[in-house]
Parts: structure tokens; sequence; C-alpha cells
């Protein structure tokens, strides 16, 4: 137990040298209703957890001590083998904590439920996500614009993807904004969240589907109201038109160096690609 | 195309080799390294056994041999040489992570994602199940008061099913490509769409043999244990390691069936077109997921409840005194058995389920915490007012409660489905059940490993080299695991090959050292085993009891004999051998010994086996004609065995009273020992008692 | 050996018995379906429940599963494999139409 | 455990020794748990077609593909056979010589094969029609579950087969006793899988 203790002063001691900086990039460094909804929970869940390992964690070392074998001090009652305030003890309270925890668990799952639209008074951007090998397709229905890992949104405001997939399954997983949620060929899954403040943050695939996997990354870039709307005109206007040949190289197996900009993208795209799908396997798994 | 007829896909290119000689780089010479190592030390096993002449031994005392004892010490040994090959895996993926920060690392994505599924699959079905059966298999006979198992052949038959499945899993190393799916082989990733060559196919045939394997293991215990228990024995009589194998074996037969019907599923839709999975013509994957994991989540109690059992038993024998709270540890244990059923949902809770489904199924998940923590608190309560000895395996059950804990409480973290929305599929997932898999179950085995060793070999395993072992895989677990929680947590995904956030570097290495600690644990661990077979003859306990055990597999000689018990025990309490010891009854002889039917070898199992294998290679390599004649072998076998009577061998009386007169003569020549004295040379394995 | 005053003629007839009850239950359950006297609905329901009979006939006339001492670990053994297949099938049909009802 | 006791189910042993009662009751508990393992796997394959119905992807339903009347014969006849196994299984307890069992095997087998042949003849014309299983989850659902149900009928004729020739080699001895019950039980099982085979599959996807 004491080397467990000297490794985890090493950890600790190794955190100043950079290791804090992981920890910005995750949850604990909420940017949003939803992930800091979530940060809250994870604490709450964890100071109880404190107070049901504990006990654990102090009994073990301090009675498998004191009733050593050297230690003639102890008693030794080698027939004793049961107790009804112990065994109350041992049932009851972490019964109570289950109930009580359950209680919580059962809240938080309907109000953290992703299909649930945030409450905030802007209005919700729509935003349709495809999963692809070995990038993401965001399409922008009312702005008829679309990214390829990028997904600027405005901060403040509601953010309502809806999911489908390309290819295999993946998941889409935002740290700082939101828990993830897969994506399936042939079907439609729903994300919402919100960021609160501009920044940019890590967004990426989690569930693996191939080579191009570790690559699969896009950056969430929440910007001012007025920042986000002036981005959307300039795409409409300057991005590359969403043709045939783009459609195309959408099923390539393949990632993208940097993120792609498209403009005119066709109403129905986002229905196009679910329904393909559902295409005999030959046309729709290449 | 006869060449298509004759081998199937199979062709030049399949092999290792080849590949790393038309294309040599870093990524395709480890790969045939790799190969070289399997190819080369099979040859160096067969030309090491040929040289001594000892190929009619082996066949004639192990391969064809019956005895639940021979048969658990085979799955062992093949638990260990899968092992070898899973922890190369585990360092190697630990320092891609640590070294291919946006840079290249060692291995190649492929390669990478090669890697982790079959250290996942090898470690769960081809280190766990073999390792956990094999102890079971010794110990379970010994412990009830039984000859055997209750179907012999049966058990035989599971062990060569199971190691053919491991032959082909290191035939994927040698001949083509493992599957790049994870061990849970989720399609639509893994139909021939997406993974068209033969590495689904060599992950489905492995799993699917070891699991037809584990099915028929699961009905051989739980029989055992309701048919085979010795007079006295009622149900609540039964030591702990045996209601836990029972409730582990419940759990193999009815999940395995799951697992079965996803594989063969998924086989359906990659040879013949169906469309269980695919993404199109009405395919539906997600059934996939529910399929996979209604056997995954009760293979997780598969594993950890046989290592419960061996705590229960270590605790108590180590704390000098009797199991605290008997009753509520096998509740408890029923309770986990039958809750497993009913939380399979949370490895999924993100694909979109409604919020009523994932909080019923995640109250359930945390509903498994109470009768764990019971568990647990039954073992302290076992050590209170007890005289604990800090011998080997007892470290290993104190370090295990210590973190198990830490990675039950991340469980109940995952549990909740707004939190796993979080951290499914990132490093948190991984270092949790490493935190269970680890301190959980490998401890649990490791412990078993010192404790029954000396009963199944006659002598003690080094202490010392014990220790060190011990001291590393505690360290290298806490610095290769911890920081995997921080990393997950800041949602780095697992399965990664690449790594392209510089702030993780710190933590990755961190991780990457304690791998290599973790290597020298497996490292310390042979040594141990070589320097204790070098100082056996110090170490020996021929009288069968070293620890002043309690159940009845101490009551015999170490090792024991062929037919376990000259006489069938009868029992009247819990421990019985602890209560005769101090009762002055134990070691009585008998007025007279009685021939004792054995069942006769047969060479049934290893050709099941070989057939087996075959056939599955010749699946994965759509080779049909040998695919069919292998099949029909196995029918033939088994029709054949249906006709042979002659199944029964009879050990004659006399020879009977030899043994165990001579057993007899050693108790009475050796000198009691006190605990003080257990792990040193004094210890012949007959324990004073002090009435 | 056997139970003593359960003789030929009545093993004859416990098989008779379940042969003629499975019969009766099986045309009753295709005479619905094929005269349609109710509504899909409710066809499919009883149809179930008739199926759900004739096993629990099958059981005891033809696998002689009682509840008498001698049979009970079986019956045990019958009755946790329902409960494990119950758990699995409902909880595989509800969970997987539910999400059906949410994607597609 | 008495003689007496071990009245196991499908334990019509009549008069053996108490040695090989004994056995019976141990070896026969080993196959109910296979049976309670099969009977998983045969349930989760119901579950897979109640998650596929609606998987049609635009080709042929359950209407369009079972046919009402060979389902009724087919289950007549798999009916009768558990029937005809059982007066095996009575001749075997009480019988002398082994004519009448094997006579009462050689119906049941019959049986058995004709019931293979019916079923085989289905799905060929199924195939014929274009309902093969490569159209769509639902077929693949459908020829998966019956297939199983139909390889074990296949390997329980194969199995009649070998009893047949140890009845004639060995007799009626201890083991062949054993493996006599055993194939009662899986024949049984087979017959109740049956049941809700027609009723989960065929009866509920005609019901109008
Ligand atoms: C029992 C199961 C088990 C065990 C013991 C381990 C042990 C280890 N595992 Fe893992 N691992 C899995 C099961 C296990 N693992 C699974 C299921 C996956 C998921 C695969 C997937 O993604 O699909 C995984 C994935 C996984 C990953 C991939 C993570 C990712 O997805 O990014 C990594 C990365 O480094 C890793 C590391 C390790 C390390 C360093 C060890 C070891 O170093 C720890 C030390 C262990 C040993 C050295 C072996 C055991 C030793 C003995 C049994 C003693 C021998 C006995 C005698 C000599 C008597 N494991
Ligand atoms: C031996 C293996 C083992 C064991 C024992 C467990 C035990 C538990 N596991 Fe773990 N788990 C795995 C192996 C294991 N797991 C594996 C391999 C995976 C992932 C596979 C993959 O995806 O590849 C996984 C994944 C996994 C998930 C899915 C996560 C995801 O995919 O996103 C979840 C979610 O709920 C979970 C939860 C739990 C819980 C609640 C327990 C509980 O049983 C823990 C109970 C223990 C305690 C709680 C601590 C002690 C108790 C007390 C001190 C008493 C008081 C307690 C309370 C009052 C709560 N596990
Ligand atoms: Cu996923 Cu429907
Ligand atoms: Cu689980």
């Amino acid at each position: 137990m004491n080397r467990a203790a000297r490794s985890l002063t090493t950890l600790v001691a190794l955190a100043p040298l950079g290791g804090c900086a992981a920890l910005k990039l995750g949850v604990m460094n909420a940017a949003g209703p939803v992930a800091q909804a979530q940060w809250d929970l994870y604490t709450t869940v964890a100071i109880v957890l404190i107070f049901v390992g504990g006990p654990v964690l102090v009994l073990v070392p301090i009675i498998a001590w004191h009733y050593r074998r050297a230690n003639t001090e102890s008693a030794f009652r080698p027939d004793w083998n049961f107790a009804w305030p112990l065994e109350l003890l041992i049932w009851i309270p972490p019964t109570a904590i289950v109930v009580g925890l359950g209680i919580v668990l059962w809240q938080s799952a309907h109000r953290l439920d992703p299909y649930r639209a945030i409450a905030l008074s802007r209005s919700p951007v729509i935003v349709q996500a495809v999963a692809l090998d070995w990038k993401w397709l965001f399409i922008y229905p009312d702005a008829h614009i679309a990214t390829i890992n990028r997904l600027p949104v405005p901060a403040g405001h509601p953010v309502r993807i809806e999911l489908t997939s390309g290819t295999v399954m993946q998941s889409l997983l935002v740290p700082q904004l939101a828990g993830q949620v897969y994506a399936m060929a042939g079907m439609r899954t729903q994300l919402n969240f919100a960021a609160s403040r501009p920044g940019v943050y890590r967004g990426e695939n989690t569930q693996y589907n191939g080579e191009g996997f570790a690559r699969q990354k896009f950056d969430v870039v929440a910007l001012p109201p007025a920042d986000y709307q002036r981005w959307v005109r300039r795409m409409q206007h300057q991005a590359r038109p969403f043709d045939a040949a783009a459609y195309a190289a959408l099923f390539e197996r393949a990632t993208i160096p940097a993120p792609v900009m498209y403009s005119a993208v066709p109403d129905g795209l986002f229905g196009r690609i679910v329904d393909r799908s559902r295409l005999p396997a030959a046309q729709a798994q290449r | 195309m006869t060449g298509a007829a004759l081998l199937g896909r199979l062709g030049w290119q399949s092999l290792a080799f080849v590949r790393a000689w038309q294309d040599p780089s870093l990524n395709t010479l480890i790969a045939a390294g790799a190969a070289a190592l399997v190819v080369i030390g099979a040859v160096a096993v067969v030309a090491l056994i040929t040289l001594r002449g000892q190929w009619r031994r082996l066949w004639r005392e192990w391969f064809t041999s019956l005895d639940h004892k021979k048969i658990g010490i085979m799955y062992v040994a093949l638990s260990f040489v899968m092992l070898a090959r899973a922890l190369a895996e585990a360092v190697l993926m630990r320092l891609q992570q640590a070294t291919a920060i946006n840079a290249p690392g060692v291995v190649d994505a492929e390669h990478f994602a090669q890697l982790f599924s079959t250290h996942g699959t090898i470690m769960i079905f081809f280190m766990a199940m073999p390792f956990l059966t094999g102890l079971i298999n010794y110990v379970l006979p010994l412990q009830i008061g039984a000859r055997d198992v209750s179907f012999p052949l049966l058990n035989a038959i599971s062990l060569w099913l199971t190691a053919a499945a491991a032959g082909l899993m290191m035939a994927s190393l040698v001949v083509g490509r493992f599957s790049t799916g994870g061990w849970s082989g989720y399609p639509p990733f893994t139909e021939t769409g997406f993974s068209p060559g033969v590495g689904p196919d060599y992950w489905i045939w492995a799993v699917t043999l070891g699991s037809i394997g584990s099915t028929l293991t699961g009905l051989n215990f739980a029989t055992t244990i309701y048919k085979k228990r010795c007079t006295g024995m009622t149900v609540m009589r039964m030591p702990l390691f045996v209601w836990t194998s029972l409730c582990t074996s419940i759990l193999m037969i009815f999940s395995m069936p799951a697992l079965t019907v996803a594989t063969a599923l998924l086989a359906l839709d990659r040879y013949l077109g169906f469309h269980f999975f695919t993404n199109a013509l009405g395919g539906n994957m997600m059934n996939y997921a529910n399929l996979f994991w209604l056997f995954g989540h009760p293979e997780v109690y598969v594993l950890i409840l046989p290592a419960f059992g061996i705590y229960s038993e270590v605790v108590s024998t180590f704390s000098t005194k009797e199991l605290y709270g008997y009753a509520s540890l096998a509740i408890a244990t029923i309770a986990i058995a039958v809750l497993s059923f009913t939380v399979w949902v949370h490895h999924f809770f993100t694909m979109g389920q409604s919020a009523n489904i994932n909080a019923v199924f995640g109250i359930a998940t945390m509903a498994i915490g109470v009768p764990t923590g019971v568990k647990i608190y039954n073992w302290i309560w076992t050590m209170f007012r007890g005289e604990v000895r800090f011998t080997v395996p007892l470290l290993y059950a104190l370090a295990f409660m210590m973190t198990f804990v830490l990675g039950g409480l991340t469980g109940i973290i995952l549990a909740f489905p707004p939190l796993d929305y979080l951290v499914h599929n990132t490093l948190f997932l991984v270092a949790h059940f490493h935190n269970m898999l680890i301190p959980g179950l490998l401890y649990g085995l490791l412990a078993g490993y010192h404790y029954w060793f000396p009963k199944a070999f006659g002598f003690r395993l080094d202490e010392r080299w014990g220790r060190v072992s011990f001291a590393c895989w505690v360290v290298g677990f806490y610095l290769a695991f911890m920081p995997l929680y921080v990393l997950g947590a800041a949602g780095m995904a697992r399965r990664s090959s690449e790594v392209l956030e510089p702030a993780f570097r710190p933590w990755l290495l961190v991780a990457g050292a304690g791998a290599l600690v973790l290597a020298a644990a497996l490292a310390a661990l042979f040594v141990q085993l070589w320097v204790s077979v070098r100082h056996r003859r110090a170490n020996v306990v021929p009288a069968g009891d070293p620890w002043d055990g309690r159940a009845l597999e101490w009551s015999v000689s170490a090792p024991p004999p062929e037919y376990n018990f000259a006489v069938l025990p009868h029992v009247a309490g819990r421990d019985p051998f602890h209560d005769a010891k101090r009762k002055g009854t134990a070691y009585a002889e008998p007025v007279r010994y009685a021939p004792i039917e054995m069942p006769r070898n047969s060479a049934v199992g290893p050709i099941l086996g070989a057939l087996g294998g075959w056939a599955a290679f010749a699946l994965v390599w759509q080779i049909w004609w040998l695919a069919a004649a292998t099949v029909i072998g196995m029918i033939a076998t088994v029709i054949a065995r249906s006709f042979v009577r002659d199944v029964e061998r009879t050990i004659p009386a006399e020879t009977v009273a030899r043994i165990e007169r001579d057993w007899h003569e050693t108790l009475a020549r050796s000198a009691p020992t006190t605990r003080d004295f257990e792990t040193t040379a004094i210890n012949r394995g007959l324990a004073q008692v002090l009435a | 050996m056997s139970d003593p005053n359960r003789g030929r003629a009545a093993e004859i007839a416990t098989y008779g018995i379940g042969y003629g009850a499975a019969l009766a239950l099986t045309a009753l359950a295709f005479g619905l379906v094929s005269w349609a006297p109710f509504a899909a609905s409710t066809t499919v329901r009883i149809v179930l429940g008739l199926g759900l009979v004739q096993i629990v006939v099958q059981f005891r006339c033809f696998l002689h599963i009682t509840l008498r001492k001698s049979a009970r670990h079986d019956l045990q053994l019958i009755l946790f494999s329902a409960l494990i297949i119950g758990l699995m099938v409902s909880g595989t049909l509800v969970v997987l139409l539910n999400l059906h009802h949410r994607m597609m | 455990m008495s003689a007496g006791d071990a009245m196991h189910p499908g334990l019509n042993l009549g008069q053996t020794d108490a040695e090989t009662h004994a056995r019976a009751g141990h070896d026969l508990f080993g196959f109910w748990i296979f049976l309670m393992s099969d009977a998983v796997l045969f349930a989760l394959l119901f579950a897979t077609y109640g998650v596929m119905l609606r998987g049609t992807a635009g080709g042929p339903g359950p209407a369009d593909v079972y046919k009402l009347l060979t389902a009724f014969v087919e289950t007549v006849v798999l009916l009768t056979s558990s029937f005809t196994f059982g007066m095996a299984s009575i001749s075997l307890k009480h019988a002398r010589g082994i004519a009448p069992i094997t006579a009462w095997l050689g119906v049941t087998l019959a049986l058995g094969l004709a019931f293979l042949a019916m079923e085989y003849n289905d799905l060929a014309t199924m195939v014929g029609d274009g309902a093969v299983p490569a159209r769509s989850g639902f077929l693949s659902s459908f020829h998966a579950l019956i297939s199983l149900h139909g390889l074990h009928v296949l390997a329980g004729c194969l199995w009649i087969v070998v009893m047949l020739v140890q009845l004639c080699v060995f007799g009626r001895d201890g083991r062949v006793k054993i493996n006599m019950l055993r194939l009662g039980l899986f024949w049984h099982f087979l017959d109740i899988v049956w049941v809700a085979i027609f009723s989960v599959v065929f009866l509920q996807g005609l019901a109008r």
C-alpha cells in the first residue's frame, strides 16, 4: 500500500510538468450547460463515492495490520463468524446509498437525455452530422452550407445535432460540451448541447472504425453569434459548391488533411445519405 | 482455379514473413518477428520433446488423460503461453501510445488494431478463462470430496477445443491477419463490406470454439457440484470457492449461447450474405451489440467470481480464522450472478435508447455494488479478530481489496448514463476494466496459483521472488492505469494508435513505464517458478497441508493421488479438515482399502480438438473440402466413441494401499510446523495443531 | 424400482393424454388463424397463450417434469432458465424496439 | 440417493441395477443443463426474429411466404413422432426383447425424416420464389431459426440411427439405456421448440 502511495506521489509530482494541460481538454473544463451539468453530477457522485470507498481503504490496512500474527495483544477468536449488527451495517447503508444514488441517477438520466432540447431563450441551430471514414460531415440545412471536420456554432445558442453514418457505427464526442451518441447508417440519432462561451473545443469519433480512426478529430468552434452569422454568409458565397464529385468523395475511405467547406448544399442531402445505406449491400458498403 | 479449390483464400501473401520480405518496414518486421517467435517456439518445443523422447509419455500421461488434476494443469499451462503473448502486445501498445504523439510510433494503425483486438480476445478468452477453468478443475473435485468431475471425457474435450482455439489465435500471427474489430467485434465494421480479409473470420472461429468449450465446461462443473458432493456436504457447507464456481458455471451456461448466436449470425452474414447486422437490407447492427453484451456482461462476472472464491479461501486460511458471514457471502454471490443478467445495456448507454431504459439499467448496475461490497466487508471481518499472516496470497488479497474498490467506484460512475456519455469508449473505460481485471481477476488467479501450487506439485513457490513479483504488479498497475483515468476524462478515445494532443504526453509516459514494470512482474513470476523448481527439494510439502488449510483438498497428499481420496470423505461441518485436525480425526487410516474405478485415458479429446482446430482454420480460409472432412471426422469420432464400452479402469486395492501407506509413513516422519515457519524449509506440509 | 403404482398402462396413458392435448391445442391454434374469428392482435395473443399451455403440457406429459421431489432439481433448473430466457428475450425486444422507435 | 428416488424425468429404467440408476440421474441432469443452454440459443434467435420482423427491406413479408397447411401437417408429424418416441421409451422399460423398441424407434425416425423432407421442400419453394435469406434481414432471421431447428432434428435422426445400431450390437445395456433417455429428452425438447416456432413464427405471421 505504501508503494501505491508512492506511485501516486510520483504522479502528483509529474502533474506540474504539463499534466494539467490535459485536464483542460476535458469535462472538468466544461464550456456549456450540458457538460457543466455532467461535471456537477460527476463531482456529486465522486464525493458520495469517497464515503463509500473510504471505509474499505481505511479498514483493510488497519485491521490487517492490527490483527497480524506477530501482534499478540490483539484478540484472537478463530471461531467467531457472525454478528447481526455488523451484518446489518454492511447490507443496509450500501443499499440506502444505492437507493439515494438511484434517485439521482433517474433524474439526471432524464435531465441529460441527449435527445432533450436545451432550454435557452435563443433560437436553436440545427446541424446534421454524418459519420464518414474517417471524417465528419456537418450539414447546416437552413444555410445550405456544409463543412468537413469543423463545426462552427454560435455561442449561447442551443445546438441540435442529428446524426447518421455513411459507413460503420461511430460515436461523436465533444468532451467540453457534451457527451456522446452513436451514429449509425440508415438511422438518425440526436445530440443537444450549447457552448456558453466562445472558444475552440475538440471533437472526435470514439468508436474504432479503421486505420484513419486516430485522426478523425475536428474542432467545434464556438463564435460570438454575430461572427457566426458572418461566417455563414461568407461560406455561402465563398465556399466551394457541393457537387457530385464532392458527394462521391464523401465515401472514400480516407482522412483529410484540413477542414473543407461547401456551399450550395442541396436540400435533403442528409436524408439521401440515410436512405443510401438501406440499399443493397454491394452499393452501400463501399 | 484448382488452387482456389484446394487452398481456398490461402496464398503466399498470407504469410507474415513474405509480407515483411516484400515491404520491409519496422511494422512488418515486428509482425514477422512475432510470427517467427511463434514458429521458432513451436519448433523448439517439438524438437525438445522429440530429442528427449518424451512424446509417448506426454501422450500417455497428459494429452489423453481424463484426470481433472492434469486437465487443470494443462489449462493453466495454456493460459501461461497465451498470456506471454498478450502481455507482449500490451507493452507494445503502451509503447506505441507513449511514442506516437504527433509521430509515427512503432507500429502502423492497422497493426495496432490487431494488437488491441488480439490482446483483448486473448486475455479474456485464452488467458483468464483457461486459467480460472484450470484452477476450478484442479480444486473443485478435491474440495467437494469427489474423485473427478461428472464428465471427465467432456472435460478433456473442452480443454482441447479451447487449446485448438488458442492455436488458431497463434496461427493468425503467422498466416494472414487478425481482426481489427476489437474483442467485441462490432459490425458493420466486421462485415465483409468493411473488413473483407480473413481477420474477423479468425476472431469468429477462435471465439466460437472457445465458447463452445466453455459452455461444456460450465455444464460439467455445475453437474459436478450438484451431483458429486461427498456425504454430508450440504449446500450450505460447500467451501466458498465451490459456491463461486457454481455461480460462474451457471453464468457460463446461460451467457455463452448469446456469444455463440452473435458470432454465428455474424458468420452467416460474412459467409452466406445474410443480413443480420449489415447496414443495408433490413440488417440491424444494434442487435449485435445487444447480443454481444448479453454475453459480455455476465462474462466479466464469470471472470471475477472464481477470484472472489479464491480470496475467500485465502483470507480465511491466512487469518487463521473461520470465514465471517458465510451465508451472506453465498447470498451475495448468487445475487451478483442473477443481477448480472439484468445490466447488459450499460455497455451501450450511448446508442440512443430512451432515458427510462438507461435509468433502469443504470440503477440495476449500481445495485450490484451492494453484494460486492458485502463480500469485501466479509473479508475484512474475517481478518478481524484473526491472526493474519502476510504470505504472498494474502498480500494479493489485500492489494485486491484496496484497489478493486477504486475500479468498482469508477464502475458506479460509468453506471450513470450521463457520465457514461462522457467517458464511454475513452481510456477512462479502459482504466475501469483493467482496474477490475488486474487487481480483481489477475491478483486472484495469482493468489490461487501461489496458494494451490504446493498442492499440485508438492513444493512451495519461492516466497522472496513472490514478493518481488507482487510489488511489481502493484506498482506497475497503479503506474500503468491510473493515468488512463485522467486521459479518459480528458477525452482520449480508446483504441487510438496515434495521439494528436501533446498535453497527453506526461500521462502516457507514466503509463508506458507502468507497463514495463508489469512486464518485470511477469518476468519475476517466471524467475520465481524457475528458482522454485530448482530448489524444490528444500521446499517440498509431501504431507500436503502447508498452510494449515481448512477444506478437504488439504487432507490428501501433495501432489494428490490419481484417485484423490482412498475413501470418499464424510463431512459434518463447514471447514471439515480444519475441524478434523482439531478433533484429532484427520489422517485416520481406513481399516481396509477397496479397489477404485477411474476413467480410462482417451484420445477423443485431442482428436476432436485437432479436427476442430483444422475445421476452424479451413473455414477461415474457405478451404471447403477440409472443413467438410474435419466436421464429418468430428461427428464420426463422437459416434465411434459411443461404441466403446471399455471406458473404466480399476486401481487394485493393493495399489491404493501401497500409495496410502507410503504417504502415512511420510506423515509420521514429518515434524509438525507452526505457522511462524510456514514459508521456510522447515515446512513439510504437516501443520502443528494447537487444539 | 420405479414408482410401484404407476404401471405400464398408466405410462402409456400419460403419453396418450399428452399427445391428445397437444394435438387439440395445435388444432385450435391453427384453426383460429385459419378462420380468423377475432381481430389479428387478439388472435396472436390467444395463439401465444395456447402455445405456452402446450409447452407446459408437453413438459408434463412427455418430459415428466412434475412437482414431485424427485424432479425438483430439474424443475428448478427449468424455472431458472425460464427466468433468464424471459429476461433476455423481453429485454432485447424492449430495448431494440425502443431504439427502432427513436431512430427510424 | 436411493434408486427409487432417482425417478428422473423421462427416467423410466424399470428393473435396472441401482448403479445405472444413479448414473442416469447424474448424466441426465447434465443433459438437461445442455438442453437449457440450447434453449437460450433458440430464445435469442426468437428474439432476433422479433427484432427483424420489420426488416423486410421491401421484400416479401411473413404473410407472403408462410403456408398454414404445410406448417400444420409438419406440426402433426413432429407431435406424432414425440408420441411414438414415448412408446419406444415405454418398451425400453417394459418389453422383453428389443424388437418393440426398434420398431417404435423406426417409426419415429421415419416421422422425423418426413418432417425434414417437408421442411426442405418448404424452404426450397421459398428460395425458388426469391425469398432467399440474403434478400432481407427478416428472411435471414427466419431461415436461420428454421434451419437451426431442422439441423437439430437431423442430428436427432442420426442419433436414432446410432441407437438402432447400438441396440442390435449391445442390446439393452446400461449405457444404451442412458443414451436412449438422453435422446428422448432431446427429441421431446425439439418438439417443444417447434411449438414455439409455429406459434411465434407461422401463426403470428399469418394471423389476419
Ligand atoms: C483479463 C484481461 C486483461 C488483462 C489481464 C490485461 C492486461 C493488460 N492490458 Fe489490457 N485489455 C483487455 C483485457 C486485459 N488486459 C481488454 C478486454 C481490452 C480491450 C480490447 C479492445 O479494445 O477490444 C484491453 C485493451 C488494452 C489496451 C488498449 C487500450 C486502448 O484501447 O487504447 C491496452 C493499452 O495499453 C492494454 C494494456 C494492458 C496492459 C499493459 C496489461 C498488462 O500489462 C497487465 C499485466 C498482465 C499480465 C502480465 C498478464 C497476466 C498475468 C498472469 C495471468 C500471471 C501469469 C501467471 C503465472 C505465471 C502463474 N489493454
Ligand atoms: C472483472 C471484470 C469487471 C467487473 C467485476 C466489473 C464490475 C463493474 N462494472 Fe465494469 N466493465 C468490465 C469489467 C468489469 N466490470 C469490462 C471488461 C468493461 C468494458 C468492456 C469493453 O467495452 O471492452 C466494463 C464496462 C463497464 C461499463 C460500460 C461502460 C461503457 O462502455 O461506457 C459499466 C457501466 O455501467 C461498468 C460498470 C461496472 C460496475 C458498476 C461494476 C460493479 O460490479 C462494481 C461493484 C464494486 C463496487 C461498487 C466496489 C465495492 C463496493 C463497496 C465498497 C460497497 C458500497 C458500494 C456502493 C454503495 C455503491 N463496467
Ligand atoms: Cu441505431 Cu436504429
Ligand atoms: Cu458490464
